[in-house]
């Protein structure tokens, strides 16, 4: 039981409680939160790959920890467009209920500043 | 002259241990927003002062005595204003009579 | 018992005292409360950060507790920003009456 | 080495308490505050694994940006707590979730646990291709501009349709103006007294981190990230307005980035035999022109994302 090998069981765990939370709860800003659970999960078990991977001198495989920059930098702009998504159902339809049999309301007008 | 600095640093780091102690047991404790407030700030600009000084000696080069002198400076930056913001936003929620 | 041995029980501790700080956070009333307690959780993150760091050399950990205290301040200032715009008024006005 | 074990447990368990507890809890204001101490969080974890570099964009980004993006949402959609608590599912979706979720975990925990022995690596691969080549000190930094050049290139221009994306959002009566409502801000609160002190020391802090990338851990995804949040600073503070987005030099600066990327990529096909290859010698400084083309790019992207779709016209 040495530090990759328990990052690799947290990150599978968080996948796991990243999932449960995506599928359970009806709020899509509580989805996204789940969602960036999921996402963070799997680069841990990125992580703990590279640490194991380390070679030639290097305490870690520089691939996957490129990529893993890469991977969160995207998976914030991700995060961003959902949350904008997210925004604008919320001044259009004046609830952010993603059930398919909700009241069409008149559209917020949101304040103008 | 390393024992005295290895002294030194247990010494500094327990104290700043103690302050963090301090001020999560006061988070805990204290009745309402504002005292929990002092009971926070307390923790951040004492407990992690004590642990910079604390780790001071054991920094190897120059460079990173300033780095660590900064991180602290930020941290009591940070703190101040940040205790300033929630005391407003918890006066807004509920105006003392 | 070495210093680097030292500074990771003292890492240990100042983690178990942020685990504490999450427990404010459960029962924080108002968000206010549960901003403190981030912001605590922030600062004792950097010094188990530090601690940790220091005692394992590991490498860059300046940098990143550089980073983590320029933007300490950063997810209070959004709270607040979005307290403050949802609830109209600053207090400041309230205290004149 | 059991002590070191201890921080590793505490913080992993650490890391999954914080976890269960944004998934558990009810209100979202709460979850996301749980989020910002979860992303400070990852940045030790990433420390203990020995990936500076990933640890110093996980507390820039996922400490600074992410925390303030979700929080002002959070705090704009308080309104729909209410309404959303009737849509819960029932307790068979949820048990057929709870299985589906721990299955999934065991199957990836199986997967760790039988990680091949000879741990596989491309360490050497890399340490070959671009570090005797490019005279890169920093492994992660000439892996990304130099043996993976591309995975750079092409994250450059995702961020950049990520924050088209966000744009088009905008209403058509607000189109082409500023992100971000405008509230007016006392002059002389704190608010304003920190936006005027941190940023300069931020922009010195973020260009350091920046510069250091070619040898230490850093580069410009990390300073950029915090000189976009010192950006925001401002901006919320507000001593600046976010910039009308039908600003041509907003647009200009916003493609020069990618657009010197693809040109060195392309001139690397005629000089170098192969596209995003680079000649003999002139490697180093190719990576620092191109790094350095990137920084505003990614410094107004970043920043903008966390502004949001525009909402407003600003005054003529």
């Amino acid at each position: 039981m040495n530090a990759p090998t328990l990052f690799g069981l947290c990150a599978a765990a968080l996948v796991g409680i990243g999932l449960y939370g995506l599928i359970v709860n009806p709020r899509p800003l509580r989805k996204i939160l789940a969602f960036n659970l999921v996402g963070t999960g799997v680069f841990l078990l990125f992580g703990a790959i590279a640490r194991r991977g380390a070679a030639v001198g290097m305490d870690g495989d520089p691939v996957p920890q490129a990529l893993l920059i890469t991977g969160i930098v995207v998976a914030f702009s991700a995060t961003a467009l959902a949350v904008a998504l997210v925004q604008r159902l919320f001044d259009e339809a004046g609830s952010v209920t993603l059930a398919p049999d909700a009241p069409a309301k008149a559209p917020v007008e949101p304040p103008d500043a | 002259m390393s024992l005295v600095l290895d002294i030194f640093t247990i010494v500094a780091v327990s104290a700043g241990a103690f302050f963090f102690l301090a001020g999560t047991v006061g988070l805990l404790r204290f009745p309402d927003t504002l005292t929990r407030l002092h009971a926070l700030t307390k923790a951040d600009n004492l407990g992690l002062g004590l642990v910079v000084m604390g780790l001071l000696p054991q920094a190897e080069q120059p460079f990173a005595v300033i780095k660590l002198i900064a991180i602290w400076l930020f941290a009591l930056l940070a703190g101040a204003t940040v205790g300033q913001l929630m005391a407003r936003a918890a006066r807004r929620e509920r105006p003392t009579p | 018992m070495t210093i680097p041995d030292f500074l990771l029980a003292a890492a240990v501790f100042v983690l178990a005292m942020v685990a504490l700080g999450l427990v404010r956070i459960l029962r924080g009333p108002e968000e206010a409360d549960r901003m403190m307690a981030t912001q605590l959780f922030g600062t004792g993150g950097i010094a188990a950060l530090l601690l940790l760091g220091v005692a394992t050399q590991a490498k860059a950990v300046l940098d990143v507790a550089l980073t983590l205290a320029l933007l300490a301040a950063f997810a209070s200032v959004a709270f607040a920003r979005s307290a403050s715009s949802s609830k109209g008024d600053d207090p400041k006005e309230t205290s004149r009456q | 080495m059991t002590l070191a074990l201890a921080v590793d447990i505490s913080l992993a368990l650490l890391v999954l308490a914080v976890a269960g507890w944004i998934i558990a809890v009810r209100d979202t204001f709460g979850a996301v505050i749980g989020f910002v101490a979860y992303g400070l969080l990852l940045a030790l974890v990433w420390v203990r694994l020995a990936a500076p570099d990933v640890a110093l964009t996980e507390a820039a980004i996922g400490g600074g940006l992410t925390g303030a993006l979700l929080i002002g949402a959070a705090a704009r959609l308080r309104g729909t707590e209410a309404a959303a608590r009737a849509e819960y599912p029932g307790a068979f979706t949820r048990t057929l979730a709870a299985v589906l979720a721990v299955t999934v975990a065991a199957a990836l925990a199986i997967g760790v646990l039988a990680l091949p022995d000879p741990a596989p690596t491309l360490a050497p691969a890399a340490a070959a291709a671009s570090l005797a080549t490019t005279g890169v000190g920093n492994p992660v930094t000439a892996v990304l501009l130099a043996f993976r050049a591309m995975d750079t290139l092409l994250e450059a221009i995702v961020v950049l349709l990520a924050l088209l994306g966000v744009w088009s959002l905008a209403p058509d009566r607000a189109w082409g103006g500023c992100p971000g409502p405008r509230r007016p801000v006392d002059p002389d609160g704190v608010l304003a007294y920190l936006a005027q002190l941190l940023p300069p020391i931020g922009i010195i802090v973020g260009l350091y981190i920046f510069w250091i990338g070619a040898d230490l851990p850093g580069g410009k995804f990390q300073g950029a990230t915090i000189l976009a949040a010192m950006w925001l600073l401002v901006i919320w503070a507000g001593l600046a307005d976010t910039p009308p987005i039908g600003r041509t030099w907003l647009r200009v600066l916003l493609v020069a980035g990618p657009l010197v990327f693809i040109a060195i990529g392309f001139a690397g096909a005629i000089t170098a035999g192969a596209v995003l290859a680079y000649p003999e010698g002139y490697a180093k400084p190719l990576i620092v022109a191109i790094e350095i083309a990137l920084m505003p790019t990614l410094v107004l992207t970043l920043a903008l994302l966390v502004a949001g779709a525009p909402q407003r016209i600003p005054p003529q």
